[in-house]
C-alpha cells in the first residue's frame, strides 16, 4: 500500500445532493480524506456502494466502484477482492442495506474474515426511500412504516459483528469528524473484515436520533479499553441496546488471516493476474 | 444384440450410485460407449435406488425399456422392474433376501449374503459382488475389475481393497462355475476403441469452465447442480479456481458478479429455486452490463417439488428472468458434449456481450453419465482460447458505456491507473454517472437492445437436424436432454419404415424470428416434445416465430422421455390415419 | 376552455407534491374532474419536482401538453417547460429569484421572497403563495383556501395556520388587485357536481384492500409501491389490519403466506426490484395453493434503473415469474378506479383459485391522482362481499389436495380439531404428504393446470372496447395505465376527424386465446400501444394467441405515453400513407 | 392452553426415513413427548418446517403444517401467528436453513420477539444435499464444498440470537433426552422469542462432531446460572467459538411482550376469528 498522502480533491465528484446538514456531508469529506491520507487514488481503490443515501455518494466520490443492489454490496466487494485483493475493497452503505436487506451477508462476511472495509451509515432509518424504520432505530420509534411506534427492538451492529467472527469493529459519529477519518484509515490498513459503523443524524427525518441525541449518548473508549478482549468489546457494544450509550473508538480488533490469505491459490498473484489453468487433458484423464 | 442394459438396485445409502458408475467406467474401459442413469428418492436413507446403464459399440444417448441384466439387491429392484424383463433376461438376486414372483427370466440366485458373512465383509461390499457377476456375465475378465478396486479403494487402506478384490472375485467365479451358459459373448473387449471418458453433464460444465478460464465458482448446494460446485472445489487447488459456498443464493451471484466487474470470468449455478434467488441480480449485471455464465439445471417445481427428479419447466421463467428489459442468452445443450462445448461458448459470449448467460440443464443431463472420446475433447480443448472480447486493460478518457453501434462498449479492467468509473445499476450516461435524464436513458435502452441483434447476426446458431428433413414426412422438434431418447427413437422408426428428422435447438434464446420460422412452416408433421405439461418451447417459438406446433408430445411426471414413447407414439395407429398436416391440438401426457 | 393545465415547479424538498396535491383536492372540491402528475428525481433534495394537474368539468384521464398556469418557484420550471408554454398561458414567478428568458406570455411578477421575508414566513411557505394566487387566477373564492389549510395545517398549530392564511391571502390579494384581466373566467364553481374522492392508484390498491377484508400486509419500502404499506400502516388501528415492515422482500412475502396459510386474507408489494426477491416464494404459493394477492408497482429497469419514474417493463418477468409451472393471474388496472375494483377481485380471484395473483402497476398509475365520484365507489364496496370460494372451516376425513374436476380443493381453515394436514412446497399426495411417485405427480400437475381452464371460462374478463370498433378504422391495443393518454387522444382524434376505438386489457394473464384472436384479426389499422422498449404485450398476445400487432408505438424514456404522441403519430403524414393493412415492422421510438 | 396430557402417539406419522443413528430420531421423539406433556394434540399446533433432513420431519410428526422454502420457515411462521395467535406456532429447521439461507430472518424475528419456537437441528452439515459444510461447523472442516478446510469462523446462534433481542435462548443435545424435553417444553412455554439450538450428530456426514466429540464437549450450566443475566449468557454463548465448550440449558430468559401482544389490533380476538371492518366510506371521505 503507497503511503505517501495524496491529494484529497481528486476523489471530489458531483456536487453531493444530500440535505443540508445531514450527517453524510461530513462522511462523504472523511472518506475522502482519510483516502488521501493513505496514500490512494481514485484509481488504486474499489468501492462497493449501498442504495440509499449514503449509497448515493457513488456520483460524489471518484474511484473505481460498482453500484449494485440494495442489500448486496459486500457480496460483491467480496468477489472483487477476491479477484484482485491487491486493491484495497470497500462498502459504503446505509444501516437499512447492510443489517436489513443484507444482514446476512454482513454476519457471514464477519465470519470469512475477508479483506473489506465496511462504512455503515446508521441513521435509523430508510433515508432515501422518506424514512421509515430502519433495524436500528429505537423501539417505539415512529415512522410512515411503524406510525403506532416500532415494536423491534434495535440490531446491534457490532454485536452481531463482534460475536459472529470480525477481526476489526469501530464505532464512530459523524460529528467526531478527526477521529472518525482515523477509525477509517485503521479500517483500512486492518488485514480482514472491518467495519466503521457510523452514527449519522439524518435531519430530515429522523427527529430521534439527532445531533443532540447523539452528542449526549456517545462517549470516547477510555484509552484503557483493551481492544483484544473480546467479552468487553460485546460488552460495550451491547450498550447501545441495553443503556442507549453509544461508545465511539475501535471496540475490538485481533490480528488473523483474512480470507484470502487462506487460499493457497492466491499466495502467488492475485486470480486477476495469474496464468491461466492448461492442463486439462491430464484433468480430464481422472474421469476414465 | 448390439446394445445392453445393466441395471442394479437397492436400498439408498449402500452405494448403489458407486456401483453404478463402476459399472459405466469400466465399460467404456473395454471400448464400448454408455449412457447411464440414476435415480434416487430426496432422502439420504429409506428409499430405493437404482442405476441404468446401457452399452454398445456405437455411441449411445438413451437407456431402453428392456432389461438385460438386472442386479437386484432387494425385494422391490426385482418387483418396481420386472415389467421391464423378457425370458432372455438375466436375473441376479439372493435367495436369502427374497423370493422373486413368478417369471420366466433366467434367475440366478447368487449367495450375496453368505458371501459376506462368511468374510466378514460390510453391507456396502455387496456392490463388488454385484460388479464380480455382472463382468463374468459379460464375460470380461476379472483384471478390470481388479484394477478398477485398487483404484476406487486405495485411499482406504490395503486390506480393503484385499477384501473387496476376494469378494468380488467370489462373485465372479460362482458366475463362471455355476452359470457359464448364461455368458453372454455378444460384448467382446474392444482393444482399439477410442480411448473414452466418463461424465455427466455436471462433469461437463465443470471440467468446460476450467477449460474456458473461469477463475471464480460460487454456489449454494441444490441438487441437481451440487456437483458443479464439489467437482470445481475438489479440483480448485490444482486450477486455481476460487470457488465458494456463500451463505445464500444472493451472495452467490453477487460474489461471481463482483469478481467478474474485476475482469476474472466467474461463474455460479444453481437449480429452479436457487436461480429464482437471483433473478435480480441477473437484471442488475444486464443493466450494468457484467459478463457472467449461470448454470441452471432444472429440477419438477413448483418450490421444492421433486428435488431428485428430472424435468424441462423453468424454461420461460429462465428466459424471462430479471425486470426490466436486457439482453440476456440462453443455451441449452443435449448431452454432455455439447454441454463442453457449449460452456467454452457461454464463457465467450458472456464476455463478449458483457451480459449473462444461462446454460439450462436439467436433473436427466446433469447427472447421467456418457462416454465420450478423449481425443473429442482434447480436440475442442486445443481449438479453444478464451476470446474475451472487447475487455481492455488500458484507456485514455474512458467511458464506460459508450455508445458504439454494435451496443458492446468496450470494458476496461478496474485498476489502470488514471481512470475509474462505476458499473452502475442505475441507468447511467456513458461515462457511467447515474443519471434520470430521458434522452441518455434511451441511448442506453437501445445500446443493450442493440447487443441482442448483434447477437443473432453474430453468434446464434441455428439448431441442428438429424436425419434427412427434405426426405422426412415427421419431424421432431426438441430442445435439451430429450437429444438422446429422440435420436436413439429416430433409430427405431427407421427399421419400421418411418423417415423422422430432428430439430434440436441448443440456443434457445433469443431466437432468430425469420431463419426459424423457415424451418418450421414446411409441409411436415412436426411433433413438439418437451419435457414439462405446458409445451414452454412451443410457446417461446410461438412468441418469437408466430410458428404455433399444435401435435406434442409432453411428458410431466418427473421422469425423463424415454425412447419407447416416443416410438410407441408415431407407431400406434391413431397417429398414422392423422395425415393431414393440419393436426388439432393434441397433448399426449406421458408418465 | 374545457381543460385547465396548472403546474407548478420547483427545488426537491420544498413541499412542490403538498401543494400539487392541495391543488388537486381544491379544484375537486369547487366540482371539477383532475388528473395529476408529479416527477420527481430519486433524491431527497436537491432535483428538480414538479406537479401537473389538469381540471375538466368531464372526467380527464390524463395531462396536456400545454401549459395554462405555470407557477414557477424556481428558474429550472420555467427554462424546463418553457417549450409547453403558448401565448394565452400564465407564468408566475419571482423577479428576485430570477428572469425568464424572452417569451410572449402572460408574465406575473409577484414577490414571493419580498412576501415571505416581510412576514417572517419560512421558505416551505412559498407553497400557500402559489395556491392563493392559483386560486384568484381561476376566479375561485378564497375560502376554499382557507378551509384547505385549517385541514392541512391543524396538527402544527394556530399560528402556523395562521401565518399560512395570511400569506396565502396576500398572494390571492395580489393577483385581484394587480393583474384583474389575467383572471379566467371559464371554470366556475360547480356547486351541484357529485361529490369526489382523489386517490393514487396506490391509495386505491390500498383503500380496496381494505374493502375486501384484507388483514395482514406485509412490505418492505419501494419506490413506487412505498405508499401503499404506509397508507395502510397509518390506517391499521382503525381497520384492524396488521402491517409488517418486514427485513427484506423474501421475509415480506412469506410472512403474507404464513398468514394466508392462517385463512386470512393477505397481501405484500413491492417494485420490479423487490418482487424479483419473492418469485421463488410465488413458486410456492403455487404448487402450496396458498391465495396470495401481490400488488407490483413497476419502475423503469433494469435492477435500480430509474427510481422514481414509470415504465411498462416488467409485463413478461412477472407472468413468467417463478420456476415450476402453476396457474397466475396477472390484472393490469389502467386508472385508480379500475384499481380499486380490481384489487377487491383479485382477493376473491386469489381465495378462489388458491394461488398467487399479481396486481400489476407502474409509478405513473401508482403515484398519480384521479379524482372519481364517491358514490362509485361506495356503489363498488356496497355491491361488494368477500368471496372466499372453497375456504372451509370444519372438515371431515379432508384431504388438503384433493383431485377434483375444477382443480380447486377444499381449503381447510387449520386449528380445526380432529384434523391437520400440510401446506406442501414438495409434490404431495391428495392428503398432503410428500410424493415423489410419477403418477401423484401427474394427477397434482392436471390439478393445478386445470385451475387455468377454470379461470378463463369462469372469471377472465375480456378487454374492455372504448370507441365503436365496427365503424373505426384504426384500434389501439394496450394495457394498463396507457389507459388514460389513449382515452384522451381518441377524443383530440375524433375531433380530427379520425375514427378509433381502443381495446384496453386489464386481466392481461393468462388470456383466452380464440375469444381474442377474434378480437385482434379484423381488418383494421391495429397500433399497439406499449410504455417499454420490447412490446412486451404484444409479445404475449403472440405468445398466447398467435397474433403478431406489427405497428407499435413503444416508449420508453422513463415518462408515461402522453395524449399528444399519440396524436402526431396518427396525424403524421407517414401514418396516412399507409393505408394498407399489414404495415411492416414500424416502430417508433419516443422518449 | 391446555395442560392434560394427550397420548404423544398421535403425533406418530409416517416412519422416519432419516439414517440409523441420526440424532434426529431422537429429537424426533422427544418434540412428540413434549407436545403430549404439554396437552397438545395435531390440531391445536402450527408447525412451520426448514427444507433439510430436519425438515423432512414434515411426514412424521403430525400436525397443521407449512413445509415451505429453504430457509424460509420462520417469516412464515410468523405470517401464521401474526394471523392466528392462539395457536402456538413452532419452526423445526436445520442450522443451513435458520443460520445460512434465512440468517436474516433469524436475526430480524429474535429483534421483533414474535411468540416462535425454534428448534434448529444444529449437525454442522448440509445433510440432505449430502453434507457440505453448513454456518456452525468448525474452522478447518472439510466437507465435499470444503475439501481443503472451512476457511470461515463458525456462526454462533446462541450469541447471536442473545445480542440481538431473543427472550429465551437455549441449547439441547440430541441425547440428552430428558433435559431436551424439558427445554422444548420451557421454550414452548415462553411467551416471545424462544430458540433451542439442538447439537445433534449427523452420522453420515459429519465425523468430526460426533456423539463423543458432544459428549466431552458439552456441559450442563450450572443450577446457579442466572438466565436473566444477558451479559452472562453472552458469554457463555461465546464458549462454543472461543473454547468449543457448548452449555446445555437455558442460557438466557427474560419476560417482555411478545410481538403480537403489542398489537392493539389484536387484543381482543385473533386477527382471523375478528369481525370484519367495514367503516370504508368514512375512511375514503378523507380523500378529499
Ligand atoms: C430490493 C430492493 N428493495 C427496496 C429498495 C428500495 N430502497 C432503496 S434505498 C432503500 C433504503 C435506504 O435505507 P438505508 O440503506 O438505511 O440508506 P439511507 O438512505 O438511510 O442512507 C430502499 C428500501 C431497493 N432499491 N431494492
Ligand atoms: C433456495 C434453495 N437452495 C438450496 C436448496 C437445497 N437444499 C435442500 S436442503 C439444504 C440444506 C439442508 O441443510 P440443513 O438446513 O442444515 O438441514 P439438514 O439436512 O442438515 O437437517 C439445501 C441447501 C433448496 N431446497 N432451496
Ligand atoms: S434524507 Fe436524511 S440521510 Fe438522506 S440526505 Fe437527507 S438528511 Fe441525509
Ligand atoms: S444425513 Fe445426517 S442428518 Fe441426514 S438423516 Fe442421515 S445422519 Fe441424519
Ligand atoms: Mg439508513
Ligand atoms: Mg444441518
Amino acid at each position: 500500500m503507497k503511503t505517501i498522502p495524496s491529494k484529497y480533491e481528486q476523489f471530489t465528484g458531483y456536487s453531493p445532493t444530500w440535505c443540508p446538514g445531514c450527517g453524510n456531508w461530513a462522511i462523504g469529506a472523511v472518506i475522502k480524506r482519510a483516502l488521501g491520507e493513505l496514500g490512494h487514488d481514485p484509481s488504486s481503490i474499489f468501492v462497493s456502494f449501498g442504495i440509499g443515501c449514503s449509497g448515493n455518494m457513488n456520483d460524489f466520490l471518484n474511484a473505481y466502484a460498482i453500484h449494485g443492489l440494495h442489500g448486496r454490496a459486500i457480496p460483491t466487494a467480496i468477489g472483487f477482492k477476491l479477484a484482485n485483493h491487491k486493491m484495497p475493497v470497500l462498502v459504503i452503505a446505509g444501516d437499512g442495506d447492510c443489517f436489513g436487506e443484507g444482514g446476512n451477508h454482513f454476519l457471514h462476511a464477519a465470519r470469512g474474515n475477508h479483506d473489506i472495509t465496511i462504512i455503515t451509515h446508521d441513521n435509523s432509518v430508510y433515508g432515501l426511500t422518506t424514512g421509515q424504520a430502519a433495524p436500528t432505530a429505537n423501539k417505539g420509534y415512529v415512522s410512515k412504516s411503524t406510525p403506532f411506534g416500532l415494536i423491534e427492538t434495535p440490531l446491534n451492529p457490532l454485536a452481531l459483528a463482534i460475536s459472529q467472527g470480525a477481526t476489526f469493529a469501530a464505532q464512530g459519529y459523524a460529528s467526531h469528524v478527526p477521529q472518525l477519518k482515523s477509525l477509517i484509515k485503521k479500517a483500512m490498513v486492518h488485514k480482514g473484515f472491518s467495519i466503521v459503523n457510523i452514527l449519522q443524524p439524518c435531519v430530515t427525518f429522523n427527529h430521534y436520533n439527532t445531533y443532540d441525541y447523539y452528542d449526549s449518548k456517545t462517549y470516547l473508549l477510555s484509552k484503557k479499553h483493551d481492544p483484544k478482549n473480546k467479552q468487553v468489546a460485546l460488552k460495550r457494544a451491547m450498550e447501545a441496546t441495553s443503556i442507549e450509550k453509544f461508545p465511539l473508538g475501535i471496540l475490538y480488533q485481533v490480528k488473523q488471516k483474512a480470507f484470502h490469505e487462506q487460499l493457497p491459490q492466491l499466495a502467488q498473484e492475485t486470480l486477476l493476474h495469474k496464468e491461466r489453468f492448461t492442463e486439462l487433458d491430464s484433468l480430464l484423464a481422472s474421469l476414465t | 444384440m448390439s446394445h445392453f442394459l445393466w441395471k442394479i438396485g437397492g436400498q439408498a445409502g449402500f452405494g448403489v450410485m458407486t456401483t453404478g458408475l463402476s459399472f459405466s467406467k469400466i465399460a467404456t474401459k473395454v471400448g464400448y460407449y454408455i449412457f447411464d442413469c440414476f435415480e434416487y428418492p430426496s432422502l439420504i436413507r429409506g428409499g430405493h435406488n437404482t442405476y441404468d446403464v446401457i452399452l454398445s459399440s456405437d455411441p449411445v444417448h438413451a437407456i431402453q425399456h428392456e432389461i438385460n441384466l438386472l442386479v437386484c439387491l432387494n425385494k422391490e429392484t426385482f418387483e418396481l422392474h420386472k415389467h421391464r424383463l423378457t425370458k432372455d433376461s438375466i436375473v441376479i438376486y439372493d435367495e436369502n433376501s427374497f423370493t422373486p414372483s413368478e417369471n420366466n427370466c433366467k434367475m440366478i440366485h447368487l449367495p450375496f449374503k453368505t458371501m459376506l458373512f462368511e468374510n466378514k465383509a460390510s453391507m456396502v461390499m455387496e456392490n463388488n459382488i454385484a460388479l464380480g457377476c455382472s463382468l463374468a456375465i459379460l464375460n470380461w475378465p476379472y483384471q478390470v475389475l481388479d484394477e478398477m478396486i485398487e483404484q476406487t479403494f486405495a485411499d482406504k487402506g490395503a486390506s480393503v481393497v484385499a477384501l473387496n478384490k476376494k469378494i468380488s472375485k467370489l462373485a465372479y467365479d460362482f458366475i463362471v462355475k455355476n452359470h457359464s451358459s448364461f455368458i453372454i459373448h455378444d460384448f467382446p473387449i474392444l482393444k482399439k476403441s477410442e480411448p473414452k471418458v466418463v461424465l455427466t453433464g455436471n462433469d461437463a460444465f465443470a471440467y468446460a469452465a476450467i477449460a474456458a478460464d473461469c477463475r471464480l465458482y460460487a454456489a449454494y448446494p441444490m441438487t441437481p447442480s451440487s456437483t458443479v460446485l464439489t467437482t470445481l472445489a475438489a479440483n480448485a487447488q490444482k486450477t486455481g479456481m476460487v470457488v465458494r459456498h456463500a451463505e445464500d443464493e444472493i451472495s452467490v451471484i453477487n460474489t461471481a458478479l463482483g469478481a467478474s466487474t474485476a475482469g476474472v470470468r466467474a461463474a455460479c449455478g444453481s437449480s429452479g429455486g436457487g436461480f429464482a434467488l437471483m433473478v435480480e441480480s441477473v437484471s442488475f449485471a444486464g443493466i450494468a452490463e457484467i459478463p457472467l455464465v449461470i448454470f441452471m439445471s432444472q429440477r419438477p417445481g413448483p418450490a421444492t417439488g421433486l428435488p431428485s427428479w428430472t424435468e424441462q419447466g423453468d424454461l420461460l421463467f429462465t428466459v424471462h428472468a430479471g425486470h426490466g428489459e436486457f439482453p440476456k442468452i440462453v443455451l441449452a445443450p443435449g448431452d454432455p458434449y455439447e454441454m463442453y462445448a457449449l460452456t467454452v461458448k457461454a464463457f465467450d459470449l458472456a464476455d463478449y456481450y458483457q451480459t449473462p448467460v444461462i446454460v439450462l440443464s436439467d436433473k436427466h443431463l446433469s447427472e447421467s453419465n456418457m462416454s465420450i472420446n478423449h481425443l473429442d475433447l482434447k480436440l475442442l480443448n486445443r481449438a479453444y482460447s478464451p476470446d474475451s472480447g472487447k475487455l481492455i486493460w488500458k484507456a485514455n478518457h474512458y467511458q464506460r458505456y459508450a455508445d458504439v453501434p454494435d451496443g458492446i462498449s468496450p470494458r476496461l479492467v478496474p485498476g489502470y491507473p488514471g481512470q475509474f468509473y462505476q458499473v452502475n445499476s442505475y441507468e447511467h450516461t456513458v461515462d457511467s454517472h447515474t443519471t434520470e435524464d430521458a434522452q441518455e436513458r434511451v441511448i442506453q435502452v437501445n445500446k443493450r437492445n442493440r447487443k441482442t441483434q448483434t447477437y443473432l447476426a453474430k453468434h446464434f446458431a441455428m439448431p441442428e437436424i438429424f436425419g434427412d428433413i427434405n426426405k422426412s414426412e415427421i419431424v421432431f422438434v426438441s430442445w435439451g436432454s430429450n437429444k438422446g431418447a429422440i435420436l436413439e427413437a429416430q433409430k427405431k422408426l427407421t427399421h419400421k419404415g418411418f423417415k423422422t428428422a430432428f430439430i434440436h435447438f441448443t440456443h434457445v434464446f433469443p431466437l432468430n424470428e425469420s431463419r426459424i420460422a423457415a424451418l418450421l412452416t414446411l409441409k411436415k408433421r412436426y411433433i413438439l416434445i418437451e419435457n414439462n405439461s405446458q409445451g414452454q418451447f412451443g410457446k417461446l417459438l410461438r412468441e418469437q416465430t408466430g410458428v404455433n406446433l399444435k401435435v406434442k408430445i409432453l411428458k410431466y411426471s418427473g421422469r425423463q422421455i424415454h425412447v419407447e414413447e416416443i416410438v410407441n407414439y408415431v407407431n400406434a395407429p391413431s397417429f398414422a390415419t392423422k395425415r393431414s398436416n393440419v393436426i388439432s391440438n393434441e397433448v399426449r401426457n406421458l408418465r
